[in-house]
């Protein structure tokens, strides 16, 4: 049934063997519908099964199948050969280290998500029986865009000033805090601004605005990023400027 | 306060306003100045209109507004965009770029003020 | 080999195993708890849900009714027992997640919005648009940041539970990332490693989902209970499975013959219902076993519609507009157009039924607790029988949470039932075997069988003995290759000799968890002569409450076919009737 | 055996070379030394006046000359695309809720290119 044939040059890098990363090409029946994911996982099947990559849901929600394809940050399953010609070449998400393969290590960006406090602070504690707390459509959708993301880690990827300065917590990590800041049932900002508000937040973002580019799920982190400055701009002329107006 | 906050922001006020306002009034102001080389000197560039328009408190605080804004918008981009080119003595160019801004608005409100 | 002493270790860290570790941490915050994860959580296929969570809210709804709806949509093979808990439990634990930040989606005048779904009397599904799973799993992930008390082990594979005196004190588990191996002591272990889907080709379940957790459970003693009922999607992608949500027929949509025939009234779920109006409980808002089943006599009826991809029904939305489907199926909508290349606004979409979900699983009873010892179960790895024959739709994420929560309260009551320290030179001896294993596997060459190779043909012979109808002779067929290929498993050799992210000795060892599954299943329901939810066999047509009102029990040997017990089912209020999903006799 | 992660290095000095977007980017932050440029200038011109006539004709005098036609043109050139590639990003900067919808981006770029025109229109009528 194969209905193209293509060339995929993938990235190869084996820490035990090689000292630098090098490419290797197969050749792969493809069916016009498939995703490069399937690609890879026609190689590992048939051709290769040493090649080592991260994958799972195959829907573009799990967030594991992140890597550069000619170049470009992308999910390997959303990722369709039909957009393609017939040399694709794949290679592991840019900015991180190279574990093995396709496969990156990713603890740094991990370690920045969970240090912005990405959970609910509430105003005040309610308990379970006090039922749910009340927000309505146009409150959800204030935020709800923040929500949808993946961590896929293709906006850090994409953004060179976390390539250039890789203490800079990104994106996706500020949009989260961002996400949290402005739901209506939360009151943590302040807590958080200690961490995104610093030098390492969201001031080594020059908005090149390549991370709302590549993002899968439309989360526009560029724009949370952008806000987040113009609120802690008022906060500090507040603070400073007016200091009787601070809460 | 476990991080301290960055005081980015007082220069990043500036920056956004000045890029908004640049934005809209910098084209057609280039525009006439680009007239006035052509040799066709637009009115408001005349010596009695524009000499005017400075002795007048109201015009100076515009001019001065528009010039203070656009020389930080211009100055800390240019910090930001020497950063981007791989200097990365930041602190020595932040020096360097706002020296200059400062400099450009005091010598601003000296001729501002020498005009009446 | 490095020991890592905890309290309490989570294999698996999907909704049910991260709602564990936040309930542990929440009771005791000087509790040590290892979570173990063979990939990182968000990344585990709990976010692959999409429609929603059930759990009674609203004032026209009841637990009665929540109760008789799951009770009789498993065709009573329920432990009602559990299905009490679980109902209690359901709104709380759903309230709670509202208040660690879920984006639930809202009423106008902002209380959380409900949806209806397939075989529920009541609209009592609670949504975040269509990334229910996703949302919950996320919220979960996130509000375990706050415990310092966590410590998350992240793509840590674990191979082998550790048994001595009689209880479950740890497991090994291999760090994929270096291929080292390490010993995890505990006093209590939890098993949240979700469902198997993966042992058969069609499926919605992710490539995680290979049964890594009922395995371990299963060769360290603990029967699996039920494994033969599989349920099946009614309406899956045809080329690769993705799902489209039961939430679909929910919001109106509707299913077509190639003729354009509302087929479903001709098997029992009639009469037709006005299109863009559905009415619970029937028609489309049948049960998936039902639904599924329908599908099956179209083809034979040569009915359906054949596609490049094979013979398929219609799944006809374009009557809920654009707004809509934007609104409150914006995932499916993408989905479509990406994989399918069609658009649900404009033409109807071509589905087929693909495997879902496993009701059996690792037995516990309703507080989560296996028989061994020590060792506790929740989520889709667990079979605590609220599920029995058939699970209802937007029960399983629910069931994550309440039970991932009473897993972790009986963990620590296990704890302080004050056992005697653990045999120290008794666990690393075992740790070393199982290190051992692995090593032989890297030292092993000349190997002739390729992982691939063998996994497909079990995938094959799961769809063609155990799929949606089965017979007695279908299933022989298939537990006979299973155990083929149970032996032939001994002839594989690893290619990848690199002990750095290894992922062709993680499939090996993904496979070998996936076969002992798929013959539990298997010789369950060659064993079970009757048809009975997801289970239905053309030459047992009938259930036969006289014989099979029961949960079998299979039990683990290493070479040959398990042993298959049975067990009493529950019962406390809801004598076994007829499951009647026809909108005519409400 | 063990470990060994690969990093590759972002060149600190030509990164912007590989990809066309951060080609973009970095053509609009360098407008600001057009910007800077075309400041200065205008500074410049505030001392003439401040100097009296027969300077600002002075420095009207230098203005008209090749070197001053080059400048202006480049400093048009850079402010437009100033003007432009600040205009196509406040939606994201800024986005207005209305109820439960945002205005659509394109709305909110519309107003600004809007408002750059008339302002633009008031001065050129005013100023020739
Ligand atoms: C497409 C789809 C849609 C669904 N929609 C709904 C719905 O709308 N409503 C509903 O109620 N249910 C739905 N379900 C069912 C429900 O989502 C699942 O049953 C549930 O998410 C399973 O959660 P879990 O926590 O048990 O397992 P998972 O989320 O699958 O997590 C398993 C965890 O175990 C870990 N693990 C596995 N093996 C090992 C090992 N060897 N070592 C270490 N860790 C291991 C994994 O890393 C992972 O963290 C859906 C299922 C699918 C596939
Ligand atoms: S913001 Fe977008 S690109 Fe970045 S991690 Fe989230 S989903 Fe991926
Ligand atoms: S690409 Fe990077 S610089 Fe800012 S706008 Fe996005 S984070
Ligand atoms: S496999 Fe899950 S996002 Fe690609």
């Amino acid at each position: 049934m194969s209905e193209r044939q293509i060339q995929l040059e993938v990235l190869r890098y084996n820490p035990e063997t090689d000292s630098a990363p090098r490419f290797q090409t197969y050749e792969v029946p493809c069916l016009n519908e498939w995703v490069v994911l399937d690609a890879l996982n026609y190689v590992k099947d048939h051709l290769d099964p040493t090649v080592s990559y991260r994958w799972s849901c195959h829907m573009a929600v799990c967030g594991s199948c992140g890597m550069m394809v000619n170049g470009e940050p992308k999910l390997a399953c959303k990722a369709f050969i039909h957009e393609y010609g017939d040399q694709i070449r794949v290679e592991p998400l840019a900015n991180f280290p190279i574990e093995r393969d396709l496969v990156t290590v990713v603890d740094d960006f991990i370690g920045k998500l969970a240090s912005v406090k990405p959970y609910l602070i509430p105003k005040e504690d309610k308990p379970v029986s006090a039922g749910e707390y009340k927000q309505s459509p146009a409150e959800l959708k204030t935020f709800k865009q923040y929500t949808l993301c993946i961590n896929c880690m293709l906006c850090y990827a994409a953004c060179p000033q976390y390539g250039l300065v890789p203490d800079f917590i990104g994106p996706a990590a500020i949009s989260l805090a961002h996400r949290y800041n402005q739901d209506s049932r939360d009151g943590g900002r302040e807590q958080r601004q200690e961490v995104i508000a610093s030098h390492d937040g969201v001031w080594e973002c020059s908005f090149v605005g390549a991370c709302s580019e590549v993002c899968p799920k439309h989360v526009d982190p560029a724009s949370a990023l952008q806000q987040v400055k113009v609120a802690s701009t008022i906060d500090w002329y507040k603070e400073h400027l007016m200091p009787w107006m601070k809460k | 306060m476990t991080v301290a906050k960055s005081n980015k922001p007082i220069v990043w006020g500036p920056f956004a306003a000045g890029g908004t306002i640049t934005a809209f009034v910098t084209p057609v102001l280039v525009l006439l100045t680009l007239f006035a080389a052509l040799g066709f000197v637009p009115s408001l560039l005349t010596y009695e209109n524009l000499h005017a328009i400075a002795a007048n408190w109201l015009g100076k605080l515009v001019i001065f507004g528009f010039i203070l804004l656009s020389l930080w918008h211009a100055a800390h981009r240019l910090r930001v965009t020497l950063h981007d080119f791989g200097i990365r003595a930041d602190t020595w160019v932040a020096i360097a770029v706002y020296f200059i801004a400062s400099l450009g608005t005091v010598a601003t409100i000296f001729y501002l003020l020498r005009i009446s | 080999m490095e020991i890592i002493k905890t309290d309490v270790a989570i294999v698996g860290a999907g909704g049910a195993g991260l709602r564990a570790a936040i309930a542990l941490a929440e009771a005791d915050p000087k509790l040590r708890i290892a979570l173990v994860s063979k990939v990182y959580p968000m990344r585990s296929h709990t976010c692959a849900a999409e429609g929603g969570a059930a759990g009674v809210i609203k004032s026209d709804d009841s637990l009665d009714l929540h109760f008789n709806d799951t009770v009789g949509g498993g065709d009573w093979l329920c432990d009602q027992d559990a299905v009490e808990y679980f109902i209690n439990e359901a709104p709380k634990e759903l309230i709670q997640l509202e208040h660690w930040g879920c984006p639930w989606s809202r009423e106008p005048d902002g209380a959380v919005a409900v949806r209806p779904f397939g075989g529920m009397k009541i609209k009592r599904t609670w949504f975040a648009a269509d990334k229910s799973g996703f949302h919950i799993l996320h919220t979960l992930f996130q509000t375990s940041l706050k415990y310092p008390s966590i410590q998350r082990f992240d793509e840590y594979y674990a191979t082998d539970l550790l048994v001595d005196d009689g209880r479950c004190q740890g497991f090994t588990a291999l760090e994929i990332r270096s291929g080292e191996m390490r010993q995890f002591q505990a006093g209590a272990v939890i098993i949240a490693a979700g469902g198997a889907g993966r042992m058969f080709p069609f499926t919605t379940n992710g490539a995680v989902k290979t049964g890594d957790g009922m395995a371990l459970a299963y060769r360290a003693g603990a029967p699996l209970k039920d494994m033969e009922f599989v349920q099946y999607h009614p309406t899956g992608l045809p080329n690769n499975g993705i799902l489209l949500t039961e939430g679909c027929r929910g919001e109106g949509g509707i299913l077509l013959n190639k003729d354009g025939r509302r087929y479903l009234q001709d098997y029992g779920m009639g009469p037709e219902t006005p299109v863009g109006q559905p009415v619970l409980k029937t028609m489309e808002l049948g049960p998936r076993d039902r639904l599924s089943q329908s599908f099956w006599h179209e083809q034979q009826k040569g009915n359906t519609v054949s596609t490049r991809w094979g013979d398929c029904v219609l799944l006809d939305m374009r009557h809920l507009g654009e707004k809509k489907i934007n609104e409150r199926l914006p995932l499916v909508r993408d989905l479509c157009i990406s994989y399918l290349g069609m658009d649900p606004v404009k033409e109807p979409i071509p589905i087929r039924p693909v495997v879902h979900y496993c009701m059996g699983g690792i037995h516990t009873n309703v507080e989560a607790a296996t028989p061994l010892p020590g060792l506790f179960a929740a989520g889709e790895c667990a079979c605590v029988s609220i599920n029995g024959a058939n699970r209802l739709g937007s029960n399983s994420l629910t069931e994550l949470l309440v039970f991932g929560r009473r897993a972790a309260l009986s963990a620590i009551a296990h704890l302080q039932s004050g056992q005697s320290a653990g045999n120290d030179a008794a666990l690393a001896a075992q740790a070393q075997d199982s290190e051992k294993r692995i090593q032989a596997l890297f030292d092993k060459s000349g190997g002739t069988e390729s992982i691939a190779g063998l996994r497909q043909e079990m995938m094959d012979t799961m769809e063609a003995g155990a799929g949606i109808y089965r017979t007695g002779e279908g299933l022989a067929a298939t537990c006979d290759k299973i155990a083929e290929l149970r032996q032939r498993f001994a002839g594989i050799a690893l290619h990848d000799k690199s002990r750095i992210f290894n992922t062709d000795l993680m499939q090996a060892l993904e496979l070998g968890s996936m076969l002992d599954c798929a013959e539990a299943a298997a010789v369950g329901g060659r064993d079970r002569q009757e048809s009975r939810g997801a289970h239905q066999r053309l030459d047992f047509t009938a259930r036969d409450d006289q014989k099979f009102l029961k949960h079998s029990l299979a039990h683990y040997h290493p070479k040959e076919p398990p042993r298959i017990e049975y067990l009493d089912v529950v019962i406390t209020k809801s004598q076994p009737g007829v499951r009647d999903y026809s909108g005519a006799k409400k | 055996m063990s470990r060994k992660p690969y990093i590759r290095e972002m060149s600190k000095t030509n990164w912007f070379f590989s990809q066309p977007r951060y080609m973009r980017y970095m053509a609009r932050e360098v407008t600001c030394i057009f910007i800077l440029a075309y400041t200065i200038l205008l500074i410049f011109a505030l001392k003439n006046l401040a100097d009296g006539p027969e300077a600002y004709a002075g420095f009207l005098q230098a203005l008209n000359s090749p070197l001053g036609i080059l400048f202006n043109l480049a400093a048009l050139v850079g402010a437009v695309y100033h003007s432009t590639s600040w205009f196509n990003v406040t939606p994201q900067a800024m986005p207005i809720q209305r109820g439960e919808e945002f205005l659509p981006g394109n709305v909110i770029v519309g107003a600004h290119y809007g408002g750059w025109a008339l302002i633009s229109l008031i001065v050129l009528f005013l100023g020739v």
